[in-house]
């Protein structure tokens, strides 16, 4: 068995040159490629996760030991056959229409991306057809609105309603949050869940797609 | 660029350095002077939860004259010596400018009513909002955005607001990849380089209109910079000596509106603002405790020591048991308010504001750096700079130092991952070329077209280089 | 009747009689000393639009969970040197002793976790609704209302609540009768002759309880008087003058709490909470500026000078911008407590309990009769009675005695309306006979049974003719 | 022409003895006995209620008004024939049931009764059922509900509903008012209605009633 400490260490640092050291490492000792990411990347990421969560690291370097993920990522990447990537599903986000909030929004698509979920992030000011369009082009399975806003949270109602317009509603979990976002106005909207922070976001798109 | 203004404190004398006191006191028609002995309170108000749209409009409306008779109503009740109401518009009315117009006039409508029937002394500041972004932004001079700022800039004075104010956004997409990843020289960028150009453009305009109809040029604040690293630091999301060296920053960038003509007071939310009153003198609303509503702070009291007005930042129209929710926070103001002016007259208001101080410098450094006497320090070392650049570059390596000499001192508690980012923040700046053309155009290589584009902001970079 | 207690004050040096001290602090199991120098905040929260029963219960107590989640975090969070968070009991959850006991548990399950996990010092008061009224109310002191009162303070004890309180409502109903006719002499047979006799019966009771629960009895309010009175006046029903009067002499009513062995805090909205620590030397709870969720007030500032603790009255759980309103509050009472508590520590206390003074005494009757100087004056006046009635007589007469000379010497402004009042009350003072015997004859043939039924309170009509 | 000022005063002034001097005086100078009431009596008792309404009387006065009111009506009451008296329409009043609150309500009632509206107070705690049967019983046109707490706003609905179930929602108009009470939850809830105060329900049944 291969060690993967020093790997996830490494991941958990952000210390890129040693995450590719490591992972150059292991694809010379002809560790099963899937297993360098899982277990290796994937691993050191989750505790970043974690420990973001109990606030034991900071936005700056949870980027950081993103970035230095994806840069193994990249390394591993041509030993694997196409499409062998692991995805727990894909999230289309974005700040719903008349709202430029965007801080809260890329935080949680951050995390979700972190924890392994593939992220379409639409940006702000997003109104139902774009999320509609995005939904279908990515295969969406959740699609999570932000806002803001008093006045913008009523948009969220209306990005629902397109998709049962479109016929597409059961298909989609619906995830939102921001300041003024309460569990009980999810309830009232016919969201199927809210989240009052990033981590708790992640949970809460974990459950839904199990 | 224009030459820089105030290269001295308006404060030099501590003992003058306080709540309610302005060295260029605001004197309003009707009487009410801010900055002049007496601090106000600023009731800010906003919408619940409901839709802005041309159906939605007489409801909107409706809304906000409900909200300003219950304020002025409790204004007078308590015998409130006047106040200040600020509306904050919402997008759709800066998008429409004559959706902000009619805001404006129904506000008015009722304060006026209240000043005839009751002597209610009242003042209204209009706040736009900055839409210069988003996906169909052109140019932030020209095109449809521009010109609806401007329209309601206008239409607003011309309707009768006291007041007009900001809260501008001219280089906020560089600071929020700064914030995000506490990048100390982006967010210079972005403030001194960036913002402060920006500022001085769109500054210039408010006070022409200002002057065109007779109405104050307030102040911005800087709300999408370092009220966004304050939440996030709030949040654990970033150190808080991040934020805290990043008000300070802000400084510059908020204060490049006085230099075009701004006359006060500057906006609530715009803690940077003690600065600028050690700077220039002009007067400035601040909000902390009494400001919960719209987000939690570690500078709940201390915010106050040098308040001219004294603000909830936000509150939205819901319903309490005592009340409506913007009635309610215009009695607690009022009561913070009367605590400020007895102990002035009392003779006891440097007591009142050192014990304001005291009660929360020690515990966060955004709150130390509010304290009177560190203001003054720091802003010494500000005005020495003589570009925007160096004297945010300034604003920034003289905060760090303080911080880190008031936890030697014993006077500020800092924990281990604090103290490591005060270093870190220490050697990116070291490892900043010094001049600013240099420095621009390193930071345009590394900057995307989507966070920064200088063609959008006639951005001239020749002449930056000189 | 046993013999009255406290015929001298706890306090006759103003210079001791001040916020954060009383002369017989309650000392805690967790170490907290409420009147030991330090002002805490006390929390008190409600529920937002919901029913209650079997189906919602569930629901029920994940809200009071939501918040008190929200309150201890942020009290930890703001490094609050401990909390004191209040629920006042809703219908159902006396009605229901079982529901009222469950929301003991969860409401100190989570206090217990912010101990544990984050040391957070915190002390839980349930105050028991004292539901003896209404139509199907057989009796005072048995049957089904009174065994569900004393099973939820009871249940409620043994469920882990530190203080047992109550708003108790003895006499009430004529209460009501002499607001709406501004009859001081039916106010008086409420409070100095029911009201006084019902306090003993029900906290003999709630003592004893607490004794065997090992939970401290802090105290009652007026709230089913006084402060009906004080909204009366607020909406300018009937004259203020009536509520300042009406309040003081709510404090001999309230005080047989702590003459059957209340120790204190007293509750909050009792507002002649003043009157009891000036009388018995116990701390006290009182509200003002931060409770305006709650009810407009006219005492926002001079409601501090006393306070031992320092509550927001009552909260629901709705959202506000900045959070949930609990928390949002939470973050208010913590800072105004700051404030206080420097003021201590720098050797500023008179200085600043002088100021809240000023800030109110001038305005409104029912802000002079808190300020400290007054409320001794006052009290040395009551403790001369030798009964509750004579006491509550006196209470009301010193009171307008001490309006009238205040506004002779221009330490209060009252208007041609409310001085006309004064007399008037004077005169129905007059009116009355002096002996209690006499008195309680007359006012019995002058009410009518659904007002007071003697034989529903066991009141024995010879024990008053003696 | 009877000269009524001296009546009306004596109302406004609450003088049980002027009143009943001056009812006596018409009668023997033989006015219209529905004059008497209509313009002396109740012509008084209008003022009182514009008084009270801008702060210009207290309740207590408002009482007094009323009762020297009520004394002159029963001295002219013998000379009119039966039924004649004038009603504005009846209005059934009470606090909801688990709700103990009793003195908004009772002051709500005062001011309506005092504006010529006949007023059934059903008290406090009381059940949907209660109201119903003192609609049929009494011919109410106008159904006013009281509640304090966040906890029995939702009895309204309750009240409301029970209405529509014995199919007299339409005879009806329901009001509500209490502090925790607003526009936003009269509409949601279906009530025809809601005012702040007291004098603003007197309003609101007069124009309900129109
Ligand atoms: C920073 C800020 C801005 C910045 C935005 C910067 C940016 N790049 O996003 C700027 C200056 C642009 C701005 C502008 C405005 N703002 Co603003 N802003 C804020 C502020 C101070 C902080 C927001 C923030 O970034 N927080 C940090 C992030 C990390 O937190 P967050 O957004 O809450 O996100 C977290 C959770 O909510 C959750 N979450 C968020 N989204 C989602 C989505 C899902 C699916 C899930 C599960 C979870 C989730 O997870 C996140 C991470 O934990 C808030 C105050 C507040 N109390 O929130 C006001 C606030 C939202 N703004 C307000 C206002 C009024 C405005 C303006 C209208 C001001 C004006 N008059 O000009 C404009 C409107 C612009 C527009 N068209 O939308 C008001 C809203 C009032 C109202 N009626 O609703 C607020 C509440 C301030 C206040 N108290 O008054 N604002
Ligand atoms: C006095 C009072 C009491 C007295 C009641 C005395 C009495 N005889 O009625 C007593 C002590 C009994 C009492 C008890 C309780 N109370 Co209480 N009480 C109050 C208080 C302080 C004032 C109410 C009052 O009389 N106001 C004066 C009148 C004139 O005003 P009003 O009722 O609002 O009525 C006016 C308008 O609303 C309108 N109106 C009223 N009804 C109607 C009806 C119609 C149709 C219309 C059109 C208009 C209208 O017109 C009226 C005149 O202008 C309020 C505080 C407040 N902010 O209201 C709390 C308050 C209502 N009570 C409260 C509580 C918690 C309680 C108790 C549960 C306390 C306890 N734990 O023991 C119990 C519950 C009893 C029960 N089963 O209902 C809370 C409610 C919290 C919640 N979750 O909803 C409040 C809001 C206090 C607070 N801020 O915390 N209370
Ligand atoms: S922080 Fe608050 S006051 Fe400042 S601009 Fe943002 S919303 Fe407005
Ligand atoms: S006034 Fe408020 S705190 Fe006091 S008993 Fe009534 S509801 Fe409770
Ligand atoms: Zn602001
Ligand atoms: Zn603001
Ligand atoms: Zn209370």
């Amino acid at each position: 068995m291969f060690d993967f400490t020093g790997l996830s260490n490494a991941v958990i640092e952000g210390d890129n040159d040693q995450v590719q050291a490591k992972v150059n490492e292991a694809i010379s000792a002809n560790v099963d490629p899937l297993a360098i990411i899982n277990q290796g990347l994937i691993g050191g990421m989750n505790v970043v996760g974690q420990r973001f969560k109990v606030n034991d690291m900071f936005v700056p370097e949870v980027l950081m030991s993103a970035r230095s993920m994806n840069a193994g990522i990249e390394l591993v990447k041509p030993l694997l056959a196409g499409g062998e990537m692991t995805n727990r599903g894909t999230v289309i986000i974005g700040t719903v229409k008349g709202d430029l909030h965007d801080i809260g929004k890329s935080l949680v698509g951050m995390m979700l991306e972190c924890s392994g979920f593939k992220v379409i992030d639409l940006g702000v000011d997003v109104s139902p057809e774009e999320f509609i369009a995005a939904i279908k082009e990515n295969d969406g399975k959740i699609l999570a609105l932000s806002a803001l806003l008093t006045t913008t949270m009523l948009s969220m109602k209306s990005t629902i309603e397109e998709c049962v317009e479109q016929g597409m509603r059961n298909d989609i979990k619906v995830i939102i949050g921001g300041a003024p976002i309460s569990q009980e106005f999810s309830d009232q909207i016919g969201a199927d869940g809210y989240a009052g922070d990033a981590a708790a976001a992640v949970e809460l798109v974990a459950n839904l797609l199990q | 660029m224009a030459s820089l203004q105030f290269n001295e404190l308006a404060y030099t004398n501590l003992d003058e350095f306080i709540y309610g006191h302005a060295k260029k006191p605001v004197v309003c028609s009707n009487g009410m002077v801010i900055g002049g002995g007496t601090v106000y309170p600023e009731v800010n108000l906003t919408l619940p939860t409901m839709l802005i749209d041309t159906e939605t409009m007489p409801k909107v409306l409706s809304q906000y004259e409900e909200m300003i008779h219950g304020i002025c109503s409790k204004a007078h009740e308590l015998l409130s010596p006047g106040i200040i109401i600020e509306i904050e518009l919402l997008p759709p009315c800066t998008f429409n400018p004559q959706w902000g117009i009619d805001v404006t006039k129904v506000a008015k409508g009722v304060m006026n009513e209240y000043y005839s029937k009751f002597g209610l002394k009242s003042l209204l500041r209009m706040t736009v909002v900055d839409i210069r972004e988003g996906k169909t932004l052109t140019h932030m001079y020209k095109g449809e955005h521009w010109d609806n700022v401007i329209k309601t800039f206008r239409g607003c004075a011309e309707a009768g607001a006291d007041f007009l104010a900001i809260e501008s956004i001219g280089g906020k997409h560089l600071h929020d990849e700064a914030v995000m990843n506490c990048d100390l020289p982006r967010a210079l960028f972005s403030l001194g380089v960036v913002g402060c150009r920006d500022m001085a453009v769109l500054w210039d305009e408010i006070v022409k209109i200002s002057t065109e109809t007779n109405c104050i040029p307030s102040g911005d604040t800087a709300c999408g910079f370092a009220n966004t690293s304050m939440v996030m630091a709030h949040k654990n999301f970033i150190p808080k000596v991040f934020a805290a060296i990043d008000r300070v920053m802000c400084a510059v960038r908020t204060l490049v509106a006085v230099e075009r003509g701004a006359l006060g007071p500057d906006k609530d939310c715009g803690y940077e603002g003690v600065y600028l009153k050690a700077i220039t003198g002009i007067p400035i609303s601040m909000e902390g405790r009494t400001a919960a509503c719209a987000h939690s702070s570690s500078v709940g009291n201390i915010s106050a020591c040098l308040a001219d007005c004294w603000s909830n930042e936000s509150v939205e129209n819901v319903r309490l048991l005592g009340g409506m929710a913007p009635t309610v926070y215009t009695e607690q103001l009022i009561y913070d308010c009367r605590l400020m002016n007895v102990a002035s007259a009392r003779g006891f208001a440097h007591e009142m504001r050192d014990i304001l101080s005291e009660s929360d410098r020690m515990y966060d450094p955004q709150a130390y750096i509010l304290d009177p006497g560190v203001v003054i320090k720091i802003s010494q070392e500000i005005v020495k700079g003589k570009t925007h650049f160096e004297r945010t570059k300034i604003a920034a390596s003289a905060t760090i130092k303080e911080l880190r000499s008031a936890f030697q001192d014993g006077l500020l508690q800092l924990d281990t991952k604090e103290l490591k980012y005060l270093d870190i923040f220490e050697k990116q700046l070291k490892l900043m070329p010094n001049d600013e053309a240099e420095f621009t155009q390193f930071m345009i290589k590394n900057s995307t077209l989507d966070k920064f584009d200088p063609a959008k902001y006639d951005f001239n970079f020749n002449a930056v280089a000189k």
